[in-house]
């Protein structure tokens, strides 16, 4: 169903596009269709969000349209996404800012092997709480903690960490580590 | 991480369960007991296991031993616990199967997908929080190399040779030459872990069947003589 | 309206969500509800969205909720992002993803008196992948499927997983279990 795919798509997309672009995606991808079939499905779908009792809305502005969210949750919106930004970090974001403060620059691969989880979601939430941020080297992103981190724990660089030459290069995580790159799981 | 160097098998149940199907047999009591040499055999092949890997499959082959044994031993009958290898390996089987529907599933490429909040739409601020502290991140690390040395440990102890069943029966063979008889007891006892023991085990009942030796016991406390034949 | 607010937060959310921590956030921000209010309302929404021709589905692991597309978009959405799903698991690891999705949330001890083997590794590299995650209870951890296998899988939730009724509640499993705990003469 072209319906249910371009409904798709507008749900995915985080910017604008247009009935043309989104034809011309669509022709690309073999589902041929004219520009005109795409905006009479758009306007379909306005009636489907724009009308009655919901929490979605398809907006447009020239050529360009987006699903956004309805203009009555707008305030309660900017909070929630705000929410990860303040309070305190959980248990496991904590230690994974340790790990990076201690490892860094450190890659997301191994990050997760010493840790044993997916660390997918937090390493997003300490970037957007500018804690760490990240340096590519043969595209592989390394992460690192922010001036503006050590700024708050009142230190100049992270070899000022309690016990930082001692757990930096702890025994048995550089017997880990190698284990870990000799088994080919992860690129270090 | 540290993969198992023989991935034939997802373990002994995948291997039992194979050993039946080619033999185009249904689950049964019997069907079980009639692969135990085959079941054996594999297990001979199996080397360089992860130890804790490989002791899942002597338990396996223990309890096969036992199940077989049962009609040499007929003193075993009596004990009323019974080993119920049939419905877990029917459970198993359920779950294999229910495995393969789910691997055609994801072959289907139906993969759903979430919004990402696009980076650079969200402004980046820098949001400290009170428990951010040098103390804290120094326990915290702590915590996470505790928490690997289980894992550095491990594949040392998989350097240590595997004890082999035949090699085990040997030395059985030899000690008994030399003493005639021996205590169950004192075999278990001077095993060096849980794999071990269970080699012990299937070891002499190994014996036994082949009526290379016989079992004796006064009464049910006492400890199990073991006699050449 | 409670509803169109829920809705919105579920469409701008990029992890997923539950109904408790929904509750607790609209509490926060002056809407006090019940978390029951709130599971009422995500039951009519999954309604909305997962019966009939729809690009969006609320899908649900355990706790956690998210929006996302429709499995018949998969392939269009994937070029559109320029994604690329996880790779391959090996046969073992499927086989012990297929019993925590049936049989979870599952202790490591339950689980491997099913597969007869250890699952420690296996364990390990799903929650690094982030297919299952696990609640703690009692100091023993309880492992389930996260919102990202039902993405992989294309379902709403796991009791559409083929013969799950009959699976999840295998006959003879909790006898079988528990006797198996008594019968430690038996595995030594």
């Amino acid at each position: 169903m072209l319906k249910t795919k371009i409904e798709s798509i507008l749900f995915v997309s985080n910017k604008p596009t247009s009935a043309k672009q989104l034809a011309r995606f669509l022709a690309r991808e073999g589902e041929a269709v004219e520009t005109s079939e795409v905006e009479k499905i758009i306007a379909e779908l306005k009636e489907k969000y724009n009308i009655g009792e919901s929490g979605l809305r398809i907006i447009q502005a020239g050529d360009e349209i987006q699903m956004v969210t309805g203009p009555e949750s707008s305030e309660l919106i900017k909070k929630f996404l705000k929410e990860d930004m303040t309070g305190e970090l959980t248990p496991a974001s904590l230690e994974t800012l340790t790990v990076i403060a201690y490892r860094g620059p450190i890659s997301k691969p191994a990050l997760e092997q010493i840790r044993g989880v997916n660390c997918g979601m937090i390493i997003r939430n300490l970037l957007i709480r500018g804690l760490i941020d990240f340096v590519e080297t043969n595209g592989q992103s390394y992460f690192q903690v922010t001036v503006d981190f050590l700024k708050y724990l009142g230190i100049n660089s992270v070899d000022e960490l309690p016990d930082y030459e001692r757990l930096h290069k702890a025994e048995n995580l550089e017997q880990f580590l190698e284990k870990a790159e000799q088994n080919k799981i992860i690129n270090l | 991480m540290y993969q198992v160097s023989s991935e034939k098998f997802n373990g002994p149940l995948d291997l039992l369960l194979r050993l039946i199907e080619e033999q185009k047999m249904a689950i049964t009591e019997i069907s079980i007991a009639n692969v135990t040499d085959e079941y054996l055999q594999e297990l001979e092949k199996i080397q360089d296991q992860d130890p804790e890997e490989l002791s899942d499959f002597l338990v396996l082959a223990a309890r096969l031993l036992y199940l077989k044994s049962k009609a040499l031993l007929p003193y075993l009958e009596q004990e009323e616990e019974v080993d119920d290898l049939e419905k877990q390996l029917k459970l198993y089987k359920e779950f294999v199967e229910a495995s393969k529907k789910i691997a055609s599933m994801i072959k289907e490429r139906r993969f759903t997908f979430s919004r990402e909040k696009a980076m650079q739409q969200i402004a980046v601020e820098f949001s400290p929080a009170k428990n951010i502290t040098a103390d804290n991140l120094k326990n915290a690390f702590i915590v996470v190399l505790r928490r690997l040395d289980p894992l550095v440990k491990m594949p040392q102890q998989m350097i240590e040779k595997t004890v082999s069943l035949q090699k085990k029966i040997m030395e059985i063979k030899e000690f008994l030459k030399k003493q005639g008889k021996f205590g169950f007891r004192g075999l278990i006892e001077s095993s060096k872990n849980r794999t071990e023991v269970i080699v012990n085990f299937l070891a002499l009942l190994e014996l036994i069947k082949q009526a290379h030796l016989r079992a004796k016991q006064v009464d049910a406390f006492n400890d199990i003589i073991i006699e050449k034949v």
